[in-house]
């Protein structure tokens, strides 16, 4: 039997609850796969070291990890893969030389512009708008507004970036956070938030401080949790690549890696319904676009996940 | 008039003035009402729990577990309101006044029965309610969309233009004036903080005493466990996590004396303020988010190093020449 | 004859290790003052304490009016007319004035509310009615250590009783206050109550008691009577002996000057203080409680910092910035409140004694145990110590005993001037006997003593020089030979210069 | 040694057998503790008794158990330090400035991440001893600030790039499964052993902690004592966050965030008295090793560490609870 271990960023966190069932799923099509989906409590490097270590010493087939931080959890990782275990990276990567392939859930640049131009479609005239991350350390967010930072010049020349804040993925901090931006920045048309928990927060305060239609809150949101928003107009738009799908793959690329399958740049690994991924330079494998939720299909997806 | 200007509250509540009114010269918005009373609306949980945190304190105590019995006790009330949304609220927030008590009991019991210091027992209930926040969700959250309205909605009506939950600190901060200063109860907290030894001669039960304080600050941390989830709509395990040092520190700002037997409620509530209004300029005047846990830092260094300066006992004093002089 | 108010009848109560109580009995009568006297530890406060409430007898009754009564806390003895100044102040310096009178019996409105207009106005009447002069609203810790007994003194009387106790009340009162007290103690007696004073000064039993009881180690051992019986009998009966013996007689042989200081001054607490100790002296400090002596010692040991005046040890000036500083140089000081400040409570003896000495018994820092068990076993058999061996904890010791154990500690550092505060406060009279006995013998090694005593005999009996000390200042030092006790007491409390005024 | 005194009588050294202390100290309660985990983190999960999974164990909490050393001297004095893990933070920022930035080499890191935790206990010693603040509330303070400062410097970057055998002493091993941290821990344990049991020094710690004032009064230098522990503490703190560093190989200032709570719980579990006073360094490794058996343990279980944490709770009050009532049930006999 194939024991992979998903190690999650922290548990009870909605996106990757769903990711675990996507991964239950892969392991019952490839038959004689057992799935230990684990993770820390508080989203902390250190909190999922601890975690890594009792893998390692369960002697797992494979390691498949969304990293709270992409450099401290490459010895511990590297120690893993020196023991035999291989060792993927997925929602949140690694840096290269503690894995032997990352999963982004779609491409960085792609969705890096999505949330900029989620934004932007609702505001024609242009005008202020705001991040609301999670932790400043958290490596794919920061990926993403870079990326969206990049674009936004020369695509959306009139939407005007005005701050970044981070809300740790606390809903307490994320929350503080937007009222400060609300408060800071009077002329705020809208907040960008490329996360699920300050994504909610950020639709909250907007509900609380009686500001739909005046602000409008976007970003990646699981579809479950936010329907609320969409539906009462604090939002008109988000977006998410599908969690499930994510986890599944995650669980094919470990098992293919284990049954033997280098990871090597321009390799091609196949993963059931979801289709086919190749490994780029840094051996980096992107998924899908990132799919936009809007008034018109919120209510089919947010029972899905 | 020589006794107003010596109190730490008056001072408090000038410091808190003061950053106000510096960060109104820049950005006038700050000090209009409507922000104003935001910012006390967005403090008024950390009140509550602060005079919570004070009773226990004054008794020589302290209760590091609070904000996990908050996030036991707001775990259990939003499962119970996602599981039966029909409960009605007002019943709801009884519920969690009753359990937040009944776990605080369970700390005052110790420290009563067994005699195990405070720091020790709550330092233990700290992660044990938390890990119990794990236990009865399995890890889950539950989100807005699980929770009813009148759930969420109830702290964000208004009475008389203020939000409900402002009202709720303003009744709880009276509340615990009146036990504090009008009940034998009230001021055996504070007897047996002064002299514990002292206060046995008075007739009072030091460690009922303590128990009962353990009690209060356990009722005020459940239904600041209400509060907290329907204000951040959402339930998890890391709900207040690390909270308690704030509701501390807030104690410490607001002049409550860790070794006990000093504070009063102005002074716990203007303490919460301070942090509030602080918290809520910085982003304002556009300091870098950065910076704000080293400011917070420093506030609480100065704080202390101010009650300090003021506490330093004149002491006794036996020259004439002195005594005339003082 | 009228029966009695209040009749306690075979109490007993034992504390771990010690019987304090054993099968006393006695009657208060109404409208008349007992006076209750033995030595320090013969069971006064214990039985004070088991009539209000806050220790429950092992053994006996108490009855009220004819009544078994039992007192199960403080408020049931309030309940029964029983009120009490006890011993310890049972004071809050952070509350007012009022509170601190009201404290466990505030007056309440209808709601259950504490009543703090009332309240006030009822303290202010009862501190007015002792002519106490103290505004009841402010904080009790604006006030000095007399007024504060005043306070305690309105806290017992703020209780609606028959029955009054005073546990030592006048130990921290100035010769006025305390007659102000008597005043007030003729009124009660008016009222009816009846009155139990607990008092060591003779003087004032004769003055204002009617009748006594003596206790000894934890019995009662006589009672009738004032005007009956003379103070010698009273004190054999409290003593047990009788009491000129108790100094040693002493061939003081005085060498030259060990300890000079001049002009010691203290922001609040004492000023321009000067005095000298020469080898081989006993030099005695007297005054009344609160004087300011403890405060002078301190500064020569280095605890508190003076804002002038110089000390100089055998020809050097010294400095000491802290005790062990001063320990440093050769001088060490017998603190007044052992508890808290003389033994390491929670450790064994044997570690007690070798804490200032661990240079000594120590090889580069590390310790040596069989050389601290030496130390301490030479020392503390000097000192006859009683115990069950040198790991026993000082905590279970006696008082007397934790007394040797802090001298042994210090003359094991093998002082030059050792400082005595009150060093026999509430010590039983046959340890009391060893320490004056063994400050004959310090001296007599050549070393100087500085003995601070607020006990008139003792003063008188042990030293060589006596300096007086009243409110911060040193009033005189004087020759002891042929001194009369009454010029002390004048000199310490004032009485010549109001009588010149 | 047969000498009596005039009056015959000859005071014993002590009158119980030290050996019967021994055997009924709280030392034995925990290794009994530990054996009995032990024995059931072997039965439950195979993958246990194995030396690499044994050595794997050891870093889950020898940096703690560094800094839980020092703070059983200050706990024994009865103050407390709750910003280690801040000072953690900000000596492991200061490395990376320092690496990053100025570009010293290994030995230099080292020394600016020790150095920075003795200036950070300095400063927490001034606090205290020189303003006589009380420890909880000022370290409470610094805690903030020295975090906050770590912010202030990395926002939110992180620090990376350290050279190899910087990376050593948090990932190195002295011999076979033998790390370096654990040799250091060990190591540090018997001069903590040694200091606080053996020497002038940890007698004068004690008395401090059974009665300052007396204490002061017996000519122990009580401020400048505790002064040179909260020194040691942040020394300490500077240690482990070499090592933290070193194992990481990244620079965060979120980093060790909440360390300081399970410090003190090894502390307290080890037996020392939160009231001062009391205590041993060998109940303090030992309490280390305890909490890292069973979060280990649970961890091959797959429990989540929020669990585990119930368990560190429990056990803390329980063995605190268990000799008390003992004691009230042998009196209720009696
Ligand atoms: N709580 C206690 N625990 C143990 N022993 C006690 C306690 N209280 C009093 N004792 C002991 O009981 C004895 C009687 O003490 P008590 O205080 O009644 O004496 P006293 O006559 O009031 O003396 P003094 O004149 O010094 O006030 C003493 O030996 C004392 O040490
Ligand atoms: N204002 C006060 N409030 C409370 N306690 C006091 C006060 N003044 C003095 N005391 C206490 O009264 C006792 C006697 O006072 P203390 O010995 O310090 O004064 P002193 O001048 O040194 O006395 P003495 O001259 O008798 O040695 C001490 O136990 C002291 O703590
Ligand atoms: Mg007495
Ligand atoms: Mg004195």
């Amino acid at each position: 039997q194939t024991r992979i271990a998903l190690v999650v960023k922290s548990l009870g966190n909605g996106f990757f609850d769903a990711a675990a069932k996507g991964a239950e799923e892969a392991a019952g099509e490839l038959g004689d796969v057992e799935v230990i989906y684990t993770g820390p409590t508080a989203a902390t490097a250190e909190a999922q070291i601890e975690v890594v270590n009792s893998l390692i010493a369960q002697q797992v087939d494979a390691i498949a990890i969304s990293a709270n931080d992409p450099d401290a959890l490459v010895p511990v990782l590297q120690r893993a893969m020196e023991r035999g275990i291989k060792v993927i990276s997925w929602d949140s990567g690694v840096a290269p030389e503690g894995r032997q392939l990352h999963l982004n859930p779609s491409d960085v640049n792609l969705i890096g512009e999505t949330i900029i131009k989620l934004a932007a479609d609702y505001l024609p005239e242009g005008g202020d708008v705001a991040i609301l991350s999670a932790a400043s350390t958290a490596t794919n967010q920061n990926a993403w507004i870079e990326a969206a930072k990049a674009v936004q010049p020369e695509k959306f020349p009139n939407i005007n970036i005005v701050a970044t804040v981070y809300g740790d993925d606390d809903s307490v901090k994320s929350t503080e956070e937007a009222r400060g931006l609300i408060a800071a920045y009077p002329d705020l048309k809208a907040i960008i938030a490329p996360t699920t928990v300050g994504v909610v927060a950020a639709a909250q305060v907007v509900t609380d401080q009686d500001l739909i239609g005046k602000i409008n809150v976007t970003g990646l949101a699981l579809p479950s949790e936010f329907k609320q928003f969409i539906d009462n107009g604090a939002s008109q738009a988000v977006a998410l690549w599908n969690p499930i799908d994510l986890g599944y793959s995650a669980v094919y690329l470990a098992e293919a890696l284990v049954d033997g399958q280098e990871a090597a740049p321009g390799a091609t690994f196949s993963i059931g319904h979801v289709g086919e991924v190749t490994l780029d330079d840094t051996n980096s494998a992107a998924m899908a676009a990132p799919f936009q939720f809007d008034k018109s299909n919120i209510e089919e997806f947010s029972k899905i996940y | 008039m020589n006794r107003l200007l010596k109190s730490r509250e008056l001072w408090l509540a000038l410091a808190i003035l003061a950053v106000i009114v510096l960060v109104t010269m820049r950005f006038p918005r700050f000090s209009q009402p409507n922000n104003l009373l935001t910012i006390f609306n967005d403090t008024s949980i950390l009140m509550m729990l602060a005079l919570g945190q004070m009773a226990v304190i004054l008794t020589r105590s302290i209760d590091l577990s609070m904000a996990s019995n908050l996030a036991l006790t707001g775990m259990i009330v939003a499962m119970t309101n996602a599981a039966f949304p029909g409960v009605p609220i007002p019943l709801l927030i009884a519920g969690c006044i009753v359990v937040g008590a009944a776990l605080g009991a369970f700390n005052g019991i110790l420290v009563w029965k067994l005699d195990i210091p405070p720091i020790v027992v709550t330092l233990g209930t700290l992660t044990i309610f938390r890990g119990l926040v794990f236990v009865i969700s399995g890890g889950a959250w539950v989100n807005a969309a699980q929770m009813s309205q009148e759930f969420i909605q109830l702290q964000r009506g208004s009475f008389l233009g203020l939000p409900i939950l402002s009202w709720f600190a303003i009744v709880v901060a009276a509340l615990v004036y009146v036990l504090m200063t009008r009940t034998r109860w009230g001021r055996a907290f504070y007897a047996i903080g002064v002299n514990p030894t002292a206060a046995v001669y008075t007739g009072i039960d030091v460690g009922r005493t303590k128990f009962l304080a353990f009690v209060l600050s356990g009722a005020i941390s459940g239904l600041a466990g209400y509060l907290w989830i329907s204000r951040y709509v959402i339930a998890s395990v890391e709900v207040a996590s690390g909270y308690e040092l704030t509701i501390i520190a807030a104690c410490v700002i607001g002049g409550v004396s860790i070794a006990g037997g000093i504070g009063t409620v102005g002074g716990a509530i203007l303490g919460a303020l301070f942090l509030g209004v602080v918290n809520n300029a910085l982003p304002v005047i556009g300091v870098s988010p950065f910076w704000q846990m080293a400011i917070s830092g420093m506030a609480i260094l100065v704080a202390v190093i101010l009650n300090a300066r003021g506490a330093i006992r004149k002491g006794r004093i036996i020259l004439k020449k002195a005594e005339v002089a003082a | 004859m009228t029966d009695p108010i209040l009749t306690l009848a075979g109490i007993s109560k034992s504390f771990p290790g010690v019987r304090a109580l054993h099968d006393v009995s006695l009657e208060l009568y109404a409208g008349e003052v007992t006076a209750l006297i033995g030595e320090n530890g013969a069971g006064k406060s214990t039985l004070v304490k088991t009539m209000t409430g806050i220790y429950q007898p092992d053994a006996g009754e108490i009855r009220v009016g004819g009544r078994v009564i039992a007192l199960p806390t403080a408020h049931s003895a309030a309940d029964a007319g029983i009120t009490a100044i006890h011993q310890e102040t049972v004071l809050f310096d952070e509350l007012s004035v009022a509170e601190n009178i009201y404290l466990g019996h505030a007056p309440v409105n209808r709601f259950g509310m504490i009543d703090w207009k009332t309240m006030r106005r009822e303290a202010q009447l009862t501190l007015d009615s002792m002519a106490a002069g103290i505004d009841a609203s402010i904080p009790l810790k604006e006030l000095g250590i007399a007024k504060k007994h005043l306070v305690a003194v309105a806290r017992a009387l703020s209780v609606d009783a028959q029955v009054v106790i005073m546990d030592e009340p006048t130990a921290a009162l100035s010769q006025k206050e305390i007659e102000e007290l008597y005043v007030l103690v003729e009124l009660l007696k008016k009222d009816g109550k009846a009155i139990l004073f607990i008092s060591h000064k003779f003087d004032e039993i004769y003055r204002i008691a009617d009748r006594y009881t003596v206790f000894r180690d934890g019995e009662q051992v006589g009672k009738g009577f004032i005007k009956d019986t003379p103070q010698s009998e009273i004190v054999r009966m409290m003593v047990g002996r009788s009491v000129d013996q108790i100094f040693p007689a002493r061939v003081a042989d005085i060498g030259g000057m060990v300890l000079e200081v001049s002009g010691l001054s203290h922001p609040t607490e004492f000023d321009n203080v000067s005095f000298s100790v020469k080898k081989g002296e006993i030099l005695g400090f007297y005054g009344l409680v609160g004087a300011g002596r403890s405060e002078v010692m301190q500064a020569v040991f280095g605890m508190t910092k003076p804002s002038r005046g110089t000390i100089v040890l055998e020809g050097k000036s010294v400095a000491p910035r802290s005790p062990a500083d001063a320990v440093d140089a050769g001088i060490v000081y017998v603190p007044e409140e052992r508890g808290k400040q003389g033994v390491v409570t929670g450790e064994p003896i044997f570690k007690n004694v070798s804490l200032p000495s661990l240079k000594k018994t120590s090889r580069n820092g590390f310790l040596r145990m069989a050389e601290e068990f030496k130390l301490a076993r030479t020392y503390t058999e000097r000192l006859d110590l009683r115990a069950s061996s040198l790991s026993q904890n000082v905590s279970t010791l006696s008082g007397g005993n934790q007394q040797k154990v802090v001298i042994a500690k210090w003359l094991a550092t093998l002082p030059k001037v050792i400082i005595l505060d009150e060093p026999t406060k509430g010590i039983d009279i046959g340890s009391k006997a060893a320490v004056h006995e063994f400050m004959g013998e310090l001296v007599a090694q050549g070393l100087s003593v500085i003995m601070v005593s607020s006990e008139l005999p003792e003063v008188l009996g042990m030293s060589d020089r006596i300096v007086v000390m009243r409110e911060g200042l040193v009033v005189d030092t004087v020759d002891n030979t042929n001194l009369q006790p009454e010029t002390l007491v004048r000199l310490a409390a004032g009485i010549i210069e109001e009588q010149a005024a | 040694m047969t000498d009596t005194t005039a009056t015959g009588r000859r005071l014993p050294d002590r009158l119980n057998n030290p050996l019967k202390s021994t055997v009924l100290s709280w030392e034995s309660l925990l290794v009994l503790v530990a054996i009995a985990i032990f024995i059931f983190n072997a039965s439950v999960s195979p993958y246990f008794l194995n030396a690499w999974s044994l050595s794997d164990m050891t870093f889950n909490f020898t940096e703690k158990a560094l800094i839980a050393l020092a703070m059983a001297l200050v706990i024994i004095t009865g103050e407390i330090d709750l910003s280690v893990a801040s000072i953690i933070a900000l000596a492991s920022t200061l490395m990376g400035l320092a690496l990053n930035v100025l570009g010293f080499p290994t030995p230099m890191l080292v020394l600016v991440g020790i150095l920075t935790g003795l200036a950070c206990g300095a400063f927490n010693g001034f606090l205290v001893t020189g303003l006589k603040l009380p420890s909880i509330v000022v370290t409470i303070g610094t805690m903030s600030l020295f975090r906050g400062i770590a912010f202030i410097i990395l926002g939110d970057q992180s620090y990376g790039g350290y050279p190899r055998d910087f990376a050593w002493f948090g990932q190195g091993y002295v011999w076979w499964v033998i790390s370096f941290e654990l040799v250091l821990f060990l190591i540090a344990a018997v001069i903590f052993y040694v200091v606080l049991h053996r020497t002038n020094f940890g007698r004068r710690i004690f008395a401090i902690g059974n009665n300052a004032t007396a204490a002061e009064f017996s000519g122990v230098r009580v401020d400048r004592i505790k002064f040179v522990l909260f020194c040691l503490t942040g020394l300490m703190s500077g240690v482990a966050a070499v090592l933290l560093t070193a194992r990481l190989g990244s620079t965060r200032p979120s980093i060790a965030q909440g360390f300081e709570l399970d410090v003190i719980t090894m502390v307290v579990l080890g037996g020392v008295s939160i009231l001062g006073g009391a205590g041993s360094i060998l109940g303090v490794v030992l309490a280390a090793l305890i909490i890292g058996l069973v979060t280990f343990g649970l961890g091959l279980l797959n429990v989540p560490g929020i669990v585990m944490s119930i368990f560190t709770g429990a056990l803390l009050i329980v063995v605190i609870a268990l000799p008390i009532l003992w004691n009230m049930w042998k009196e209720r006999r009696a």
